[in-house]
Formats: C-alpha cells, structure tokens, sequence
C-alpha cells in the first residue's frame, strides 16, 4: 500500500485511482461499460443511420439504394416543389400541413390538456373514472380507431347525418371531403389521441406543486383565475416543456393517422413530411427524393429541439 | 396541490356560487369525458349490430338486436391471408415479441439512467443528448438500412447454426423485432429513467457505497426497489408503443406464424374487396386493443403517479 | 449494396445447400389479397400446391392496395430474405429484376409453352432480359361501366355507345333523382376512370404515345385537354360525399341501386358475384363508351425470387400451377379478371367474363392492349404516381382548368422520369 | 502519530479548486468538527475522508494506513448522512444490516449486532418499520445505528441534525456526545452551526473557501480566532467587531471608539499586544465579545484589565438568563451582555465595563490577528 501511495505522490495529475490492480481499473469502467451497448447502438441504428439517408439523397437512388453520388438534385427538386403554391405540389401541400397541423396539434393539446388538468384537479369525485377515460386514446392505435374517427367525421355516416336525422338538417360539417378543411380532422383526431396524456403530465405537475405557495397566493387575495395565471402556470413551464417535446415528436412522425383517416385527402390535400418521405421512398420508388425530405425533416427537429435540449442539459454549477 | 376552492361569497336563491361551480366543473368534465369516448362508443356498439342493421342504421345509434356472432367470428374465425384462425392465434406471437422488448428496454433504459445520473463522467450529457434526440428519428427512414443488417443477423445466425448447431436466436423474425424495439425504445426508457433518478438522493448511494454495495448491488438492491413509479411509466409507454407498431411488424414478421397482432389486424381490416364485415372488424380491433386498454385502465392509477414522480420534469 | 447483398445470398443459400441437401418443400408467398373472395381463389392454388406435396407458407400483408406489401418486400430483398414468390404489379417486377434478385423460370416456360400462350403484352412485364421471371396470373381489363340494370330499366337507358351518349344516359339518371356515377374520390380511382376518358377521347393510337410512350407532343395536345374536360364533366354527375370511399363502397352503391353506374376495372364484377348477382340479369358489363376494341389492361404477377436452390423445385411447381389452365379458369371465375393466357377455354365464365376473354385476346392480336398507366402497367410507379397526382387535383379543384392540367401533368412526368 | 493525518490535500474540478491543501490531524478517539459556511468545502472534504470522492494530490491516512485509493467499504469507517439517506425499501434491521449482508456477514451474527445496537438507541421497537413510517429523531437514530453497527475506526457525520427542529437538535447532540464519551470512537463531523461545534468538538478546523481558516480546540478558537472571518464566524451571538484607531503614545497605548455625537471614548490598553504599537494612530478593528461587554458590576472580578466608559443604550433584549443591551460604537451596533438583573432603561446613558484581557485586534487590511 505504501508504494501505491507513493506512486500517486509521483503522477499527483493522475486523477482517477491509479488503481492497485486491475481489477479495480474494472470498477471505476463499470458505469462506462454499461453505458456503452446502448451507446453503441444508437450511434449505428440512428446516427449511422442518419448519415446514411444523408448520403442516399446525394444519389439517384430509384427503388433500391445507389451508391454513386450524383449531386444534390433531389434537393434542387423539393426547393423548387417548396415555392409551388398554385396548383400546390405534393411537398408544399405536405410542409404547409405540417405548419398548420404541427401549431393546432401542439397548442391545442397543451390547452386542453392543461384546462382539463386544473378541472380535475379540484378535488374531483370520480377522477378515477373521468382519467382513465382521457387517457385511453393514447393506448390505441390508429389503425383502430382510424375507421371509427373516420365514420364520425363522413358527412353521410356520422355526425351531420345524425344530427339531420335528429331534426338539425341545416347543420353541415364536411370537413373530411373538402381539400381546404381536411387537415383540421387530421388536427382533431390528433388532439383526441393525445391531449389525454398531456392531461396527464400537468396532472402530475399539479400535483407536484406545493400547497403552501397556493395558500399564500390566495392569503394575498389572488382570485382563482389569478392563481393560476400568475401562479400556477408559471411554476408549470418544465411540463410544458416536455409537454412540447412529446408533441413535437408524435407531430413530426404522424402519419397512420393521415392515412387511417383520410387516405391522403382530396388530392393529396392532407399529406404531412412523413406520408411524403413515405410515398417517395417505397411507393413512387424515388429514394434519393424520399431521403431528402427526411433529411430535412430531421434539420428541422434539430432547430427546434437541440436549442432545448442545449438549455436543458447545460451543466448547471452545482 | 390543494384544489382552489372559492369561498361562497353570496348565496343566490338558495345555491351558492360554489354549487354552480361545481355544477359547471363536472358539467365540463363530462362533456369532454363524451368527446374521448364517442369512437369507443361507435366501435363498441358496431360490433355488437348485425350488418343490416350497420347499413341501414344510425352509427351512434345503440344496436336493436345485440349479437356476440361478430366477436366470436373476430376471435376465433375471421382471416387474415389464407389463414383462418381468428384473431386469437396472434396474441402469443405479440405476447411473445412485447415482453422480452419491455423488459429489456426498461432495463436498459434503467441501468444508462442510473449511470448518466450516478456515475457521471466527462461527456455523460452529451451522451444523454445525443440518445435523447434519438426518439426523433422517423422511422420510416431507419426500415430499410435495418433490415440489412437484420439480414446480415440473420446469415451470421446461420453460420453459427452450422458451426454450433445453434443459431442464438439471429435471424429469427420475433428477435429480430424484439431487437428492433429496444433499439428505438432506448432513447425514451434512458429520458426517463434519466429524469427519475436525477432526483433520487444521492446520498442514498453514497450510504450503500460505504456500506460495500457494488455498482450492481447499489443497482439491483437500492435503485430499482425504489424506481416502481417510473418503471409503471415506462412499462405503460413501452407495451403501448409496441403492442400497436405496424411498420416494423409488417415489415420484418410478414409471415402467419411469427405475425403480431397489429398486422393480422391490418389483413383482417385493410380488406380491399368484398363486403366489409364492418361489425367483425370492429370485435377484431377491440381484441387487438385489449391488452392495451387493460393496462392503461388498471396501471392508469399509478401512471399520473410515476409521471409525478419525475418523468415530467425537464 | 446490391452486390454485396447478392454476394450473401449466395452466401447463404450455399450455406442452406450445405446444410440441408433435400429439397424445401415448402412456398414462401407474400401477397396481399386477404380478403374472402380473393383468398378463396387463392386458396386453389394453396390446395393444388398441398396436392404435389408443397406446405404454404402465406406473408399477407394488406393495405393501400399493396403498398404495405411492396414496403415488406422492399425490406425482406435488403435482408435478403427472399420469399419464394411475390404479388406484384407491372415495372416493380422489372425493377426488381434489374437488381439482380428474381429467378429464372425460362426452362420450365419453354416447355409450358408460355411464350405462346401468354399475351405478348404481358411477356413484356414477366420476361426481362430474356429470361421469364414473373408467372403472371391474370389479365385485369380496366375500361368497363358497370351498371345496375334495374335502374337502367327505370330510366329507359340504353348501352352508350360514345361518349356523348354516356353524358345523356347520366342526365336521365340525374333527372329520375338516381345518383348517376359512383366514384371513390382517392387518386387510384380517379386515374383509373381517366385512363378510359382518354381512350375513349383520343383512341387507340393517342393513348399508346400519351400513357404508354409518355409522348410529350400527345400529353400536352389539344385531345388531351378535351380529354380533361371530359372528366371534368363526369366529375359533375358524382355525389357530393364521393371524396376518400373506397371503391368497393362505390361498387356497392351500385349493387344496392343508390348510383347507376361506375366506371372500373373488372374486378369489380368480384363484388357482383360476391353479391349473388347474376350479368344481364342484375347487372350490365359494356366496355367504356368508345373504347370498343381496345382493352386497357393491368395484371397481377407472381414475381418469382432467386431463392436458393434447394426451394427451386417448389417455386417452379408453383409457377407451373399458377399457370396451369384450371387454375387460370378457376381463380379468375371468382376474381372476374380473365386468364393471362388466351388458350384457356371459357365454358365456366359468365356473359361479362366471356365477352372479356374474346376482347383481350381480339385486343392482342389487333394491337389495342395496352397498359393502364393509374395501374403502373403504362410506366413505371414514378410516372404512373405523379399522373395520379396531377389527375387527382383537377378532380379536387386544385388544378382548375383543363389547360392547366395538361401543363401539369407534363411538368410532373417530365419530372419523374 | 496522530490517528487521522491529512497532508496537503488537494480537489480540483477541472480548472476549479475546492480544496486548495488541506492539512489536518486528529487523535485517536478525537472528535474533529468540520464548520465554515456553505460551499467552504468542508463537505467535500468529508467526502474525500470517506472515499466517495478522488483527490487531486495529497494523502489520508488512518491509523497510519493511507487510504486514498481505498474503496469506502474497505476504509473501515462509517458515515451519517445529512438526509439520514435511510433505504427506503427496506425494513430498519435491514438498513443497519445491509453493510453486514454486503461484507458477507451470516444472518446470526446480523441480528446478534442489529439487537446490540437497538438496544444501545433505543430503537428496538421500530426494527420492522420502514423509514417512511419513522418520525424525523427516529431516522436520525436509525441511521446512527447503522453507523454504529460496523464499530468503525472512523465516525464520519455530515450535518446530521440540521433536518432535526430545534429542540431535538439539542437532545441528539447530546446525544452523540454521549455516544462519543461511552464508545471512544474517533469522529469527524461537519456542520455549519458553530455552535455544535464548540459543544461537540476536540479539534475544531474552521473552513472557507476551501482553505482551512483556523485548526485547534474550540477554546483557542473562541478566544483566539486567528483572524476576522473566524472571530465573526464562531460564537452567538457574534462578537464585536468595531472600526477603532489605536492611541497614545510609547508604551500607553489605547483604543479610541468612535461615538454618536459624543467624544470618543479612549479605553487605556495595558497588556497590549505587542503587534499593536506598529498601528499607533492607524485604524485597527477592536474585537470584543459580548460576555466581555457589561454592566460594571458583572464584570469578571480577577480580569486584570477592565476599562468603563459611558454608553447610550438603544435597545434592551431581556433574553431570561442574560439581558444583552445594544449601543453604537463606531458607527455599528455592538451587544454587551448584562446580568438578567440588570436595571438599564433603552434610552439612557449607563456605564459599561470593556474586559480589555479578551479584548483582540485585527489588521483592517489583511484582517489578520494583531499579536
């Protein structure tokens, strides 16, 4: 032990224990050696990935991969599609619905979400019914309740033929069948799947704040409305944060849900980035074109989420 | 939190501010409880009508003539290809494939968030950002690159067959999914379990380090006794996730005897021709959906719990 | 990739030599007819296989009208993993066959008697490069009416014999407050229609350089405009719900009599049948006004794989079955296409499926049978898709004239090509 | 050879130091308090003792066994936790037993140790409890007892009784004093409360930013802090630190205090320290400590050297045992501690005796001691 200690007086740079042996070498590795499986795994099966679809939108890929660069013509081909409003191209109809839908979807959820979140959270009688009854949809897939949502939304099915059968006959809601307003079912089914879950995560962040601050506020005569609006909301922002991530996430990747619910629309008219990237690569058998979109979907998740996650997982002085 | 309750100022004929309130409140509730449940509805009582009466009646309309003939017919006759075995053949093939692909992934998932938070080391962040930003892979862009490498699997597992007479498992279609599944479940189960333990004391593994537990004693005896919240979340979000995959099922277990659920579900709706037995299809969604709907009815308690418990936090 | 991806096929199929000598007998069959009346047919086929002693293994996968399929056989080609055979529809099998991974079926072909029997149009699709690599299994016909004859009788109808007799037919159903075209507002279906409104406009010679050459002089001439004005005219006889049904759904407006009639490719007639209706009796079948004579085809295709070769002997027994002429006669009675070859005798087909076989096989040899481009048998899925695009947003009203729509449609398969 | 010897110990977190050379010994059965604000390092200095954290440079060594590379459970200590750091899912027998379980000890001898040292705590009856079901004084104990059960050579406590209320405080530090004197157990405790570590301590090493400020036994430290950050830092309340210009000329020397409106006071200084001419007619800072400050007749009779001037009394502060009176000398409040008895009205002009023995300067430039 002696020598040990006299070797560390000589390298006193040498942080880590110099280690007697080699099995204590293994120790202090062990958290490393765990980490590294799935370390390596996502750096192959996403980021090797990634590179890869980068590298394929570089080529004339057609229905199979192809592995000679041939320029940067799939991009050429989307800019220009990009500024084709009248008639629209498929890829301007699909990153304007990704606008639309991405900014109803997402702050749709967050407010319904929160506002049912803060109803039952006053000391509801029944949460335990009412919970699990906003939070099923997340459990089901698409391909399941596409068909109902689907029914539901037909005019000669569904709700507007129900309500003329009830004796509403002026009532019309076709949303479904119009190249205009398709993508806003899109929007509600969407919101109907997810905002239970949101639900959910600002239940807990209720919860998670402490009555003591809500005491306060109310001793200071804030009304129920200013409570939650100076106070409650604020005391908030880290679940609306991952709230957004999650959104996001399911945004960007929604794409049964077009298809299950619309088929694409009229015309194509409900097509988001995914069903794009999706067609491309395996229906229309232009992969170089189909790796270009998702390229640039993933630039575009890169803008808005490394800036979180920069902001996020900053090493705080502790 | 405490709820906010409004103090009844004045009293109106007899019912109080605070009772309209409340009256207000569950009014609202219930409203929205309408709207989650209304495809539920639809499917429920579709399946329980005759096909005449599907084409003929209302669908919100409550079936005249209840039968089960749809649900026995979706469970044990309806097909998908030429197979003709009801829906109840591919519940062990997803049983199968979901289970392992759960629990390794949680474990996993456990484990990265045990070291990124407890055994920090130089780039542990980075290493954090870079699995994190990983759930925002479109995974239509991953099936073919994967199914390379799969194939790569599954010619090495037939090596080895030769050699070992055993194959390990490579290239067999179920662990090739349940492969696949942890690979891109990682990110979320690390995010969580990472959120989790960012707020579990660690003074806790200072103690058990004095007290001689080993980085997996410290695991196995300390952390995952204490982790049941954010493994309910995990697990939930997890099974979900991967009970009702089609993309990768379809793609990498086509075949009827190795067949999830969701794409046997897929043959049975996603007819092309013929009559759409739209009663039966909706029994055939309602099976496929109901270990999912179990276990967000039965674990749903303990979700906002384990959600509460960290999984939320930034 | 696809060398490499060769290399391990080869690989590995030496490796499965190696270590099973015997045969496999055993067919691997990703497809994707699932529902009743198209998997009975098959099943034929499955129970012919059992007979000579062949296990099938099915790989259904439905939906999008094989898209999900073709998106599994994508990713079982790149594994390697190659079924024994595949579903698949015109210029995918030659795509697939240019990348090296189809089989060889030319020997067993030769002493079928393929080459003579199978119509020279479809030999273009299942033979490449000299080599048969696809068995095809039926001849889809595309430009059909089929109407409910109940309701014709209504309305006093008669068969329209041009187009402009078709236009005065939906007018009377219109009037008589029937809804006189049943449609699926989904861009397959719409492009299918078109591709008989063009025949029909056009005729024999303009549709071969407009939809089969993708002759830019034709695709942007006069003809084709009044070709999408034509539909733009049909467009205006649809209910207003029409946008997203499936076309089964519209088939059976017509079944029931809530619409007098659709215009669609003959697997429809699969419906009727399904329906226990008899032609002539219940229902009509007249070939698109106009378009006599010719016949806009598309065909299913078994795609055969390069499986190793201890699966060979299963995959050419069942290319020969598939091709055999009872299995033609019998799976094509059910699915109301025609046998995809011309020497298969008609005695149990109805009117509709008799009249089909006598005009497919006057069609091939007076050189009007052509492919449908909506069906991707006139240009490969690249093409054939922006067609269905560009014909699609007329229909729906983003593209808004007929002059626009031309100008479109040539831009978009400029593009895509 | 002292029991415990750190040399020279030194953290770096990348370019940041936190412990800049530590140097400390501690006798066997000693009871060595860590103190000094938060973030002085004090508690990774612990740390470092226990092996949770590297070092940079330096040695520890125990019983004159160097440690530095010692994994925690081989360095025979035991530690206490400011949380307790109870395990939540398991039972308080398996809490204390679960470094037994870990070294491989046999079930018997587990329950033989974990009755011994229930019954030393008291705690016999919560050994099936859960921590969550025990009170905040049980916790402490329980995660006592698991310190206790490994009769360690080392006693490591890391702000133990700052999560306890006041009262209970009290009662655990006597707690652990008694532990102290029956077990003889050398210990190394940290804490930011000066006052347990004056009660607890043998050796107290007073801590800021990272350096250690003052080493020696809480008697040296109280009555002579080495410099101003130590004397303001131990003792409560706090003691007096009034800018002065020291007087007189040759031997004579006094301290001149400034006063509200009124003529300095001038208290004669006659066992001045022998730093303190150099700083004739300069600005010192004059420490005194509250008990050194009083009512004429409380004064410590045998002090050699008390001085009484006239102050203006602005607050009184009954407190029941003493009465502490604030006045203003050189524009700060100052305390003097009086008798309970003490008859002085807020507002008047009472005398007050300055005990110039405990009297200390500090140099306002580099704050050191003046000696």
């Amino acid at each position: 032990m002696t020598t040990v200690a006299t070797q560390i007086k000589l390298t006193p740079e040498h942080n880590a224990r110099p280690g007697a042996s080699v099995r204590s070498h293994l120790q202090d590795a062990l958290p490393k050696i765990v980490l590294a499986p799935s370390f390596a795994i996502t750096i192959v099966f996403v980021y090797g990935f990634i590179l890869w679809t980068i590298y394929l939108s570089f080529t004339n890929s057609k229905t199979f991969p192809s592995y000679a660069i041939t320029g940067p013509r799939a991009y050429q081909r989307l800019w220009r599609w990009t500024f084709e409003s009248d008639p629209p191209s498929s890829w301007y109809t699909s990153i304007t619905n990704m606008g639309i839908f991405g900014f109803l979807y997402i702050f749709i959820c967050l407010a319904l979400g929160l506002f049912l979140a803060i109803l039952l959270d006053q000391k509801i009688r029944g949460e335990g019914v009412l919970r699990p009854i906003y939070l099923y949809p997340m459990a089901l897939s698409f391909i399941v309740t596409g068909v109902a949502w689907k029914w539901f939304l037909d005019p000669g099915l569904g709700l507007e033929q129900t309500l003329h059968q009830w004796g509403w006959t002026s009532f019309h809601f076709d949303w479904i069948k119009n190249k205009d307003f398709v993508i806003y079912t899109v929007v509600i089914a969407g919101v109907w799947q997810a905002s239970g879950f949101i639900m959910a995560m600002f239940l807990a962040g209720l919860r998670g704040i402490d009555g003591e601050i809500m005491k306060a506020a109310q001793i200071d005569g804030a009304t129920t409305f200013q409570l939650y609006r100076r106070i409650v909301i604020p005391l908030l922002r880290p679940i609306f944060l991952s709230a957004f991530i999650v959104l996001a996430h399911l945004a960007i990747k929604s794409y049964d849900l077009v298809v299950a619910l619309t088929s694409g629309g009229p015309g194509g008219s409900a097509w988001l980035p995914s069903n794009f990237m999706y067609e491309f690569t395996f229906k229309r058998n232009e992969m170089a074109v189909g790796s270009a979109s998702a390229v640039i979907m993933l630039m575009t998740i890169t803008a808005i989420i490394v800036p979180y996650l920069y902001s996020e997982l900053r090493e705080r002085p502790r | 939190m405490s709820a906010v309750a409004t103090p009844a100022r004045q009293v109106t004929g007899g019912i109080s501010a605070r009772t309209v309130n409340r009256i207000v409140i569950y009014g609202l509730l219930a409203l929205f409880a309408l709207f989650y449940l209304m495809p539920l509805f639809v499917m429920l009582v579709t399946s329980f009508k005759t096909m005449d009466e599907i084409q003929n009646g209302n669908m919100l309309a409550l079936p005249q003539a209840p039968t089960f003939e749809p649900w026995i017919k979706a469970w044990s006759e309806v097909c998908s290809g030429l197979t003709c075995v009801g829906m109840k053949g591919y519940f062990w093939n997803s049983i199968k494939m979901v289970v392992p692909a759960v629990i390794i992934s949680t474990l996993l998932g456990a484990l990265n968030g045990y070291v990124l938070t407890k055994w920090r080391f130089r780039g542990a962040t980075l290493v954090f950002a870079l699995m994190l930003f990983a759930c925002f892979i479109p995974f239509q862009s991953v099936l073919l690159p994967m199914a390379t490498i799969l194939g790569r699997f599954g010619r090495f597992g037939a090596t080895l067959q030769n050699a070992t007479g055993f194959s390990f498992g490579l290239g067999n279609s179920t662990v090739n999914l349940v492969f696949v599944h942890v690979v891109y479940g990682l990110g979320f189960t690390t995010l969580f379990f990472r959120n989790y333990y960012e707020a579990f004391p660690t003074e806790l593994i200072k103690a058990a380090q004095v007290d001689g537990a080993s980085f997996f004693q410290i695991f196995r005896r300390i952390m995952l006794p204490n982790s049941l919240p954010i493994i309910v979340v995990t697990v939930i979000y997890q099974f979900t996730n991967i009970w009702n995959d089609f993309l990768f099922a379809s793609a990498y277990a086509g075949s009827g005897d190795v067949m999830p659920m969701t794409v046997a579900l897929n043959n049975v709706v996603n007819t092309s021709t013929g009559v759409i037995e739209y009663n039966v299809n909706m029994a055939a969604a309602m099976i496929a959906a109901l270990p999912t709907l179990l276990v967000y009815v039965v674990a749903g308690r303990y979700f906002v719990r384990g959600l509460m418990a960290g999984a939320v936090k930034g | 990739m696809l060398r490499k991806l060769l290399i391990g096929t080869a690989l590995a199929s030496g490796f499965a030599f190696a270590a099973h000598a015997a045969d496999v007998k055993e067919v691997q069959m990703l497809h994707w007819w699932t529902s009743g009346g198209e998997a009975a047919a098959l099943n034929v086929l499955k129970e012919d296989l059992a007979k000579e002693g062949y296990a099938w293994k099915d790989v259904p996968v439905a939906g999008g009208g094989g898209d999900a399929a073709m998106t599994a056989l994508k990713a079982m080609v790149a594994a390697g993993n190659y079924p024994t055979a595949s579903q698949m529809l015109g210029y995918t099998v030659l795509d697939y066959a240019a990348a090296g991974v189809m089989g060889d079926l030319t020997e067993t072909a030769l002493k079928e008697g393929w080459d003579k029997s199978v119509p020279a149009a479809l030999q273009k699709f299942s033979v490449y490069d000299g080599k048969w690599v696809a068995a095809p299994v039926n001849v889809h016909s595309v430009n059909w009416l089929w109407i409910n004859k109940a309701v014709m009788d209504k309305i006093g109808g008669t068969e329209p014999k041009t187009f402009d007799d078709f236009v005065a037919l939906l007018d009377k159903a219109k009037t008589a407050g029937v809804i006189p075209l049943a449609l699926g507002g989904q861009n397959w279906q719409e492009a299918t229609m078109f591709d008989s409104v063009v025949l029909s406009t056009g005729g024999p010679e303009f549709y071969k350089k407009a939809f089969n050459d993708l002759d830019e002089e034709q695709l942007k001439s006069d003809t084709m405009k009044k070709s999408f004005d034509n539909l733009a005219k049909l467009v205006t006889y649809v209910d207003p719900n029409f946008s997203g049904r499936d076309w089964n759904l519209a088939t059976a407006m017509v079944i029931k009599g809530d619409a007098l009639v659709q215009v669609m490719g003959d697997w429809a007639k699969g419906e009727f049948n399904a329906a226990k209706k008899t032609p002539g009796t219940d229902f009509l079948c007249y070939r698109f006004p106009g378009t006599d004579g010719s016949v806009i085809y598309n065909s299913d295709m078994f795609g055969m794989f390069n499986v190793p070769d201890d699966r060979k002997a299963a995959q050419v027994a069942l290319a020969t079955a598939t091709l055999s002429k009872s299995f033609q006669s019998a799976f094509n009675v059910v699915k109301g296409s025609v046998p995809a070859r011309t020497d298969v005798p008609d005695t149990d087909f109805d009117a509709c499926g008799k009249k089909g076989m006598a005009d497919l096989k006057a069609a091939n040899e007076g050189g009007t049978l052509f492919g449908s481009l909506a069906q991707g048998y006139g240009a490969p899925p690249a093409v054939a898709n922006a067609y269905k695009d560009v014909v699609s947003k007329f229909v729906h009203g983003q593209i808004k004239t007929s002059d626009e729509a031309v100008t479109e449609l040539v831009k978009a398969i400029e593009d895509a090509k | 050879m002292a029991f415990l010897e750190i040399d020279g110990l030194k953290k770096r977190f990348g370019s940041v130091e936190i412990l800049k050379g530590i140097d400390v010994d501690l006798e066997k059965g000693g009871f060595l308090v860590l103190v000094g604000p938060s973030g002085c390092g004090k508690s990774t200095l612990l740390n470092t003792i226990a092996g949770l954290e590297t070092i940079t440079e330096g040695e520890i060594r125990v019983d004159g066994r160097t440690i530095n590379d010692l994994h925690p459970s081989k360095r025979d200590i035991a530690m206490v936790f400011q949380s307790y750091a109870l395990y939540p899912n398991m039972t308080v027998a398996g809490n204390i037993s679960f470094g037994m379980e870990m070294r491989g000890v046999p079930a018997v001898e587990r329950q033989k140790a974990i009755d011994k040292v229930a019954k030393v705590l008291q705690i016999g009856h919560l050994l099936q409890r859960k921590p969550s079901q025990l009170s905040g004084g049980q916790r402490q104990r329980v995660a006592m007892g698991r310190a206790l059960v490994r009769d360690p050579k080392l006693f490591l406590f890391d702000e133990p009784l700052s999560n306890l209320d006041a009262k209970l405080r009290v009662d655990m530090r006597i707690e652990i004093k008694r532990l102290h004197a029956t077990t003889g157990t050398t210990i190394v405790y940290v804490t930011h409360d000066q006052i347990e570590a004056m009660t607890l301590a043998t050796k107290i090493a007073v801590m800021r930013d990272g350096e250690v400020q003052q080493f020696g036994t809480p008697a040296e430290i109280y009555n002579n802090p080495t410099n101003l950050f130590v004397a303001d830092f131990m003792g409560s309340p706090a003691m007096n630190l009034v800018p002065a210009t020291i007087g007189g000329n040759g031997n004579a020397l006094s301290v001149v205090l400034q006063r509200d409106a009124r003529e300095p006071i001038s208290l004669p200084l006659a066992d001045a320290p022998a730093g303190l001419s150099a700083f004739q007619g300069k600005p010192v800072i004059f420490g005194v400590r509250p008990e050194a400050l009083t009512d004429p007749e409380g004064a410590e009779r045998n002090a050699s050297n008390i001085a009484t001037a006239d102050c203006h009394i602005e607050v009184i502060e009954p407190a029941g045992s003493d009465t502490f009176a604030v006045t203003n000398l050189g524009g700060k409040a100052v305390v003097a501690r009086l008798r309970a008895d003490a008859n002085i009205q807020p507002g008047t002009v009472t005398p007050l005796a300055f005990n110039l023995t405990k009297a200390v300067f500090f140099d306002p430039a580099t704050e050191n001691r003046i000696v």
